[in-house]
């Protein structure tokens, strides 16, 4: 009865909706990571800085989470901005061991933080709520996701025009493969580094905004998003921006189904599981690629 | 000299998951540590409380109550919040041979293991479901789904509503376990959608049965019977889901609406002192305080031995309700309460003897609304 | 002598996505002598290299180092058997003193390694950096140093990739000096290198690669008049030997 | 080892063995869980500290250590049999573990290392008839050894990690895994078996947590999923090897012995910062103090000596 | 001589960390010249072209460009102030396209058709690059790289281009053409500083040379003296 076509559509929808958030996350990781050589330990708890902001707008002062969400966006990019010239820009040229020790200090920091002023209770936006029905296929689509999915997608496919085809864009690129000459050709490396962790920062932090609506949250909710934000930056290679696109929607993809068919504690550590087996069958993750691609 | 406080130690939940709940059963702790010095204190001493934040981690906890006892050398123990947490801790009382006085656990657990110093205050968690069970049964329903955290105190939960249902000759159409802080549960729902169950039973804390809830209306999942273990019965849940909480049900150890002696003076003054009405853990954490007290009155010191034996042989009526435990210590005295969310409030529906509002049957499919 | 070559390959290809660097490279390396092998930039001298060495194990076709087949090898059994390398772009261990860098690339049982590396610094003027780490030098110190490296093993063969490059004039004489010792020592050496005076006056015999193939071998003078040789490498103007 | 780190050695062994006769049972389980640290910290500076392979996952090790040794104490076996056996079992454990992820080149295997104390954590869950699951296992106090005898326990096998790690920085092997930190493909082209090396390192470096954790789980009398395979403990493990200094004998001991005190400190004051103040150290060490409070010391102590 | 030199190097001192490897070296560069700059290994010439650049921090000194100091610029000022540099080893944007390395060249132009007339100016001049103006710089041969390298540094017509070490690793063939262009250059008006191993060929080339040694200066002369100088030629030229 699992196999009836509905069902395998129903699964297909809500998994690839929730791939687009996944997406959205680990493609801002992966901006970092490409241009800075950094693996940002802390971009999770970006995400729930931008869910709490949200959460605070919807509960103090009656906003709704997508009018928040460029507001949202904006401060994280400043946050970001900030992050970059006081902490990472710090530690250039020091050895990648020194990056992933500041960032998973800074993600600890900014989690307890979260768990101080908030708690660890769960918070949700109860905007959007149900779902459209669609009779002759006999198909729910979830509002929250429908709209989360198609938002998260527009902007993944938005920062990827600007990094390709914007001359600020290939200054990114450049500064991700030398940052040296890029200086030499009158690129403000600094600048642009700031400039990507903001964007990095304000994708995260738009994620927060459309999980706000999406599921429960609390400050600890971080960490989980980030382990699987790792495995879709495996499977699609890290530094690899469409890579990491692809990989939301099929890890998306993946946790549906076997939640579907077999159990939803499964699903949780399908993730994992799916970047082990990446690793190992193919170290340069599925599109293969090592360095930045864009 | 004899002027020295009396010290009553505890572990709580300041921080991590079960810190909301945590924070509730500390203020019921601080409540009747005033009230007692108020009334003089005990044994002509006045009582002092000395607490730690266990992080909501068991492991915590043990180190706690072991600094506790041979640290700080307090002179009574009260338990911590959550079944987890209390099985480590009162393995350290077992071994220090201290007895303590627990609330906020739940799981049978916790008294399987031959232990002689731990005293409850909660009606085991087996028992949680057994009112709505029955309610169903009485309505000619048989298909039941349930699913549940992968901790203590949820399994314990579905472990009492798995032999229920054989019992009662219903059927168990769907079961599954899913991870403590899982928030996505739209794969379970389209597998709940084709099972068809009549009565959902959550094990389920908080965060989760909110989610779920949510969720059931995204994917328009109407049971006949929607009911969780813990969610419900916190105000929390009503605020977060609004509307959609209508006709849920749930469990509670304890509603200021009992007619129990005292509790509406403790719901009263509670108010006054944090400024928020109390939950059931708040009037927990002051019972097990009471229950202490009524111990001690009754051993006539701080010994220890005397203390074990006063616990075991005690049977008072708190404002949390009635304490009596069986020998290994585990509560049989209190019965358990059904709540259900009937226009934006939470009445007690069953048992028929202490309801507040008619039963709201069936649940309105959400499409319906 | 029974077995006169001490490396040979048959057949080497190597592709990189569709890019064919080696299209099937059949190349003899003979015990004791030194072996040129130059050809344009982009030729696939060093892909040719980071195959003997077992850096790249893609490569198919066989390579026989010392009777051993070795294609497929993890470089340090390569090392094991007795082979060096150094590499185009030098690969100092940066965050070890120079000293260091010396003595972890001698035999775990040479109780002199210490005593040989301080030689061989003096000989190329790097006694003064020895516990200089290896990020702190320049271009052409971190090419000696990596040069020297490959000495602390007195390994059987020697491959050379441009050891030269960014040396200075000066140096360069001692650097030479060394090799030819290294062969009247009786090791086998290969030379990738640009200096047309370097490889007329140390090279037995030159192979000259283009496009991933062999065009020519023989000795310098033999190559150097070959047309095609002098259209694909040397140019207009022939500044050869001098 | 120089002759003074065998004086510092013999001093703190020294006041260690006594400890005992002079402190309660609460000071002497914070001397413990000292001695644990240090334990788990040289683990942490053989393989990451050495090899550059960051290791965000060491805490695994402790979690299957934990229970192997609470499950065959319950089963009967003599304590320092479980010990044994539960180091023995994480070491064999890592090999194939470390044959697959030590492939792995730089971030992705932090990467790897990060979620399996995830998969830890689901696995003991999950395995309800061996762990009880999320129930956890609690050892009847009758069975676990006394304090005093975890004490000595972890004393010997802090002893046993400063003691291997002081003989591995001195060797050539210690130079070999400083090669393959710097750059690995040269380092295999010199001539260094790479996978062996690191395999080595790795499998040795669970031996430690594997220890640790038995003792630690007769210590506690309890342990379930989440309280064993703990996030924090990676963090706390690593912390103390940046706060003493990374790639040093004593930064580990150094650090431990800090970071316990002030969190034992700021615990009982501020209950919920003490984690927030943990990430807030980490960051402001890398920053500032690169190589540990030894190196600031070796480099203070150049500029006026 | 009334106008200044287009570069002035005085008593300058350069430093990495603690390290001091620059010690009062001089240096003068006047327009449409050729400058060679040679030495051992190690004896800071490179470091001389990274502190003009801003990549090194100057200690103590002054560095002027036709007279105004720009002393520890910004690195990323340097086009604004007309220096264009090659670094040493041929360093691209290996993962863009010949044409994206030659628009990052004129990064701070910001019109998007002047850019493109830019690059296609410098394509006329180096046709070789033409032909392969959308393939990945990475896939180019070595003497393509270095003259793409050259032709980036060229994108905002800097007055001044420092090049260190051109020749580096090319075949000889390449170092021919590589050594014209740069002929070619000087007669367009720009004007050279460089840094080579290969001496004797770029002190051919050059009008001036420098020779440095442990970090100061130690002979400076017009090139053809340095070449037939005995000592030079015995110590830095390889030549007896
Ligand atoms: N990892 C790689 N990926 C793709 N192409 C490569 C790779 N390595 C080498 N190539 C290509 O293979 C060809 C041969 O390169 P190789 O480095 O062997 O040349 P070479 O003869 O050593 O040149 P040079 O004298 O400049 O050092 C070149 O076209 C190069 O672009
Ligand atoms: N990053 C660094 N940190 C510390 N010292 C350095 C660094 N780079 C170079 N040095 C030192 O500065 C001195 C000069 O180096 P520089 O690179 O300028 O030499 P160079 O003349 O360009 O040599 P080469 O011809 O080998 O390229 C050398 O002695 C070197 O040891
Ligand atoms: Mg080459
Ligand atoms: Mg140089």
């Amino acid at each position: 009865m699992l196999w009836e076509s509905s069902v395998l559509l129903q699964l297909a929808l809500s998994g690839l909706l929730a791939g687009a958030l996944y997406a959205l996350l680990a493609c801002g990781l992966n901006l970092v990571f490409g241009v800075m050589g950094v693996i940002n330990l802390a971009h999770g708890e970006l995400m729930i800085a931008g869910a709490f902001l949200s959460w605070l707008a919807y509960r103090y002062i009656d906003l709704h989470p997508l009018v928040v969400l460029p507001l949202v966006m904006g401060l994280l990019y400043g946050f970001g901005v900030l992050l970059q010239r006081w902490l990472i820009e710090r530690l250039t040229g020091r050895d990648e061991l020194t990056s992933l020790l500041v960032t998973y200090g800074l993600s600890i920091l900014l989690m307890n933080l979260g768990l101080l002023l908030f708690s660890a209770d769960f918070r949700s936006v109860p905007v959007l709520q149900g779902g459209f029905y669609l009779s002759s296929l006999d198909l729910v689509i979830s509002k929250p996701r429908a709209v989360a999915g198609a938002i998260s997608l527009a902007l993944t496919l938005g920062i990827f025009g600007f990094l390709r085809y914007h001359r600020m864009g290939k200054a990114i690129r450049a500064v991700s493969e030398q940052p040296e000459v890029a200086m030499i050709c009158g690129i403000d490396v600094a600048k642009v580094r700031q400039m990507t962790f903001g964007i990095a920062a304000a994708m995260a932090g738009a994620a927060g905004v459309l999980l706000s609506i999406l599921y429960s949250f609390s400050p600890e909710t971080g960490g989980e998003f980030l382990l699987k934000c790792f495995a879709v930056l495996v499977i699609g290679g890290m530094g690899n921006f469409l890579g990491a696109l692809l990989g939301g929607l099929l890890l998306g993809l993946v946790e549906a189904f076997v939640g579907g068919f077999f159990n939803v504690q499964w699903a949780e550590a399908v993730a994992y599981l799916l970047l082990v087996l990446v690793l190992l069958l193919r170290p340069g993750g599925l599109l293969g690629q090592r360095h930045a691609v864009f | 000299s004899s002027k020295k406080p009396i010290l009553v130690g505890a572990s709580v939940a300041l921080t991590g998951k079960y810190s909301r709940t945590g924070q509730e059963q500390l203020n019921g702790y601080r409540l009747w540590v005033e009230d007692v010095n108020a009334r003089g204190g005990l044994l002509g001493r006045p009582v002092q409380l000395i607490y730690y934040d266990d992080e909501s981690k068991p492991l915590t906890g043990a180190k706690l109550y072991e600094k506790l006892i041979s640290g700080d050398r307090v002179d009574l123990l009260l338990g911590p919040y959550s079944s987890g947490v209390t099985l480590a801790a009162s393995t350290v009382a077992e071994k220090h041979q201290f007895p303590m006085v627990s609330t906020g656990a739940a799981s049978s657990k916790i008294w399987a293991r031959g232990y002689k110093n731990v005293f409850g205050l909660y009606t085991p968690a087996e028992s949680y479901m057994n009112q709505i069970l029955f309610f169903a049964k009485r309505k000619g329903l048989s298909r039941v789904a349930l699913i549940h955290a992968d901790t203590a105190f949820p399994r314990a939960v579905a472990k009492g509503v798995k032999a229920l249902v054989k019992q009662l000759g219903m059927q168990l159409v769907f079961e599954e376990e899913y991870s403590k802080g899982s928030t996505d549960f739209s794969a379970m729902l389209v597998k709940l959608r084709l099972r068809k169950p009549e009565v959902l039973i959550g094990g389920s804390y908080l965060p989760d049965s909110t989610a779920f809830v949510r969720q059931a209306k995204e994917y328009r999942f109407s049971p006949k019977i929607m009911a969780f273990a813990v969610g419900p019965g916190l105000p929390d849940f009503g605020e977060n889901l609004g509307a959609d909480a209508e006709g849920v049900m749930g469990n509670t150890q304890w509603e200021a609406s009992l007619k129990l002696p005292g509790a509406q003076r403790f719901a009263r003054r509670y108010q006054q002192r944090f400024g928020h009405a109390p939950g059931y853990h708040a009037a927990g954490g002051y019972g097990a305080g009471q229950v202490l007290e009524a111990a001690v009155k009754r051993a006539g010191s701080l010994d220890r031995d005397a203390l074990r034996k006063a616990l075991s042989q005690l049977k008072i009526t708190t404002v949390f309700g009635r304490y009596a435990v069986d020998a290994a210590g585990k509560q049989i005295g209190k019965p358990g309460y059904t709540i259900q969310w009937i226009e934006g409030k939470r009445h007690i529906v069953l048992p028929r003897a202490h309801a507040t509002h008619q039963i709201l049957y069936p649940f309105q499919p959400w499409q319906n609304r | 002598m029974a077995e006169p070559s001490i490396l040979e390959i048959q057949g080497l290809r190597r592709d990189f996505g569709g890019v064919q660097a080696l299209g099937g490279v059949d190349l003899q390396v003979r015990r004791g002598k030194i072996t040129g092998l130059i050809g344009p930039n982009g030729s696939g001298k060093t892909t040719l290299f980071q195959a003997v060495s077992g850096m790249d194990r893609e490569a198919t076709g066989r390579i026989y180092f010392d009777g051993h087949s070795i294609l497929g090898l993890r470089p340090s059994r390569i090392v094991a058997l007795g082979l060096g390398r150094t590499f185009q772009l030098s690969r100092v261990l940066p965050g070890l003193t120079v000293l260091e860098n010396l003595l972890v690339a001698s035999r775990p049982d040479d109780s002199e390694a210490e005593d040989r590396a301080h030689n061989l610094l003096r000989q190329v003027h790097l006694e003064r950096q020895v516990h200089v780490l290896g990020k702190a030098l320049s271009y052409g110190q971190q090419k000696l140093v990596e040069f020297l490296r490959v000495l602390m093993r007195s390994p059987k063969l020697i491959l050379l990739d441009e050891p030269a490059a960014g040396v200075n004039p000066t140096l360069r004489r001692t650097l030479w000096e060394l090799v030819r010792q290294l062969q009247e020592q009786g090791t086998s050496l290969m030379l990738i290198e640009h200096h047309m005076e370097v490889i007329a006056d140390l090279c037995d015999e030159v192979y000259v690669l283009n496009e991933g193939r062999i065009i020519a071998r023989g000795t310098f003078s033999e190559v150097r008049e070959d047309p095609q040789v002098f259209a694909a490498y040397f140019g207009h103007r022939n500044r050869t030997a001098s | 080892m120089r002759y003074s780190d065998l004086g510092i050695g013999a001093l703190l062994l020294f006041f260690s063995l006594l400890a005992p006769g002079f402190l309660n049972n609460y000071q002497l389980s914070f001397l413990l869980q000292v001695l644990m640290m240090v334990t788990l910290a040289q683990s942490w500076n053989l393989i990451s500290g050495m090899t550059g392979y960051i290791s965000f996952g060491h805490g695994v090790f402790f979690g299957v250590g934990a229970y192997t040794g609470a499950l065959l104490l319950m089963g009967g076996a003599f304590w320092w049999v479980a010990i044994l056996s539960a180091a023995l079992l994480a070491a064999a454990l890592a090999l194939p573990l470390g044959l697959l992820t030590l492939r792995l080149r730089g971030p992705y295997f932090a990467i790897a290392m990060l979620g399996l104390n995830e998969v830890g954590r689901i696995l003991a869950n999950l395995w309800v008839d061996l762990t009880g699951g999320g129930d956890g296992i609690a050892l009847s106090p009758l069975l676990s050894p006394v304090l005093a005898t975890n004490y000595f326990s972890m004393l010997a096998l802090a002893v046993l990690a400063t003691l291997g790690m002081g003989w591995i920085l001195r060797s050539r092997f210690g130079l070999e895994l400083r090669a393959i930190r710097e750059d690995e493909e040269a380092a295999e082209m010199l001539g260094i078996d790479t996978i062996r090396n690191k395999l080595i390192a790795f499998t040795a470096s669970a031996l430690l947590p594997g220890a640790a954790g038995a003792i630690y789980a007769f210590y506690t009398s309890f342990i379930d999923p989440s309280s064993v395979f703990l996030p924090a403990l990676n963090v706390q493990m690593i912390v103390v090897v940046l706060l003493g200094g990374r790639g040093t004998l004593w930064g580990p001991v150094l650090g431990a012995v800090l970071l316990m005190s002030v969190q034992e400190l700021t615990w009982a004051e501020f209950p919920a910062l003490h984690l927030a103040l943990l990430g807030l150290l980490m960051i402001l060490l890398v920053l500032y103090l690169p190589d540990g409070l030894l190196g600031a010391w070796k480099r203070i102590g150049s500029r006026y000596g | 001589m009334s106008a200044p030199p287009l570069l002035h190097l005085q008593q300058l001192d350069a430093s990495y960390g603690p390290i001091q490897v620059l010690f009062s070296v001089q240096l003068e560069v006047q327009p449409g010249e050729i400058v060679a700059l040679i030495g051992p290994n190690g004896a800071g010439k490179s470091t001389v072209i990274k502190s003009i650049i801003g990549l090194v921090r100057v200690l103590r000194g002054q560095i002027r460009l036709a007279g105004r100091e720009i002393t520890g610029m910004a690195t990323h000022h340097a086009p604004l102030h007309g220096i264009g540099y090659v670094p040493q080893g041929r360093i691209l944007f290996a993962r863009m396209t010949v044409r994206e390395n030659l628009e990052m060249g004129a990064f701070l132009q910001q019109d998007p058709r002047e850019r493109r007339r830019l690059v296609e100016e410098v394509l006329d001049q180096f046709p070789q690059l033409a032909a392969r103006a959308q393939v990945l710089a990475g896939h180019l041969s070595g003497g393509e790289q270095q003259m793409l390298a050259i032709g980036r540094s060229l994108m905002m017509r800097p007055k001044l281009l420092m090049l260190d070490e051109p020749s580096l690793g090319l075949s000889p063939k390449y170092v021919d053409q590589i050594f014209a262009q740069l002929l070619v250059l000087r007669d367009q008006g720009h004007t050279l500083l460089m840094v080579e191993q290969n001496a004797a060929r770029a002190l051919e080339i050059a009008d001036r040379g420098y020779v440095l040694e442990l970090g100061r200066n130690r002979f400076a002369d017009r090139a053809s003296a340095l070449l037939e100088n005995e000592a030079v030629r015995r110590l830095y030229l390889g030549g007896v």
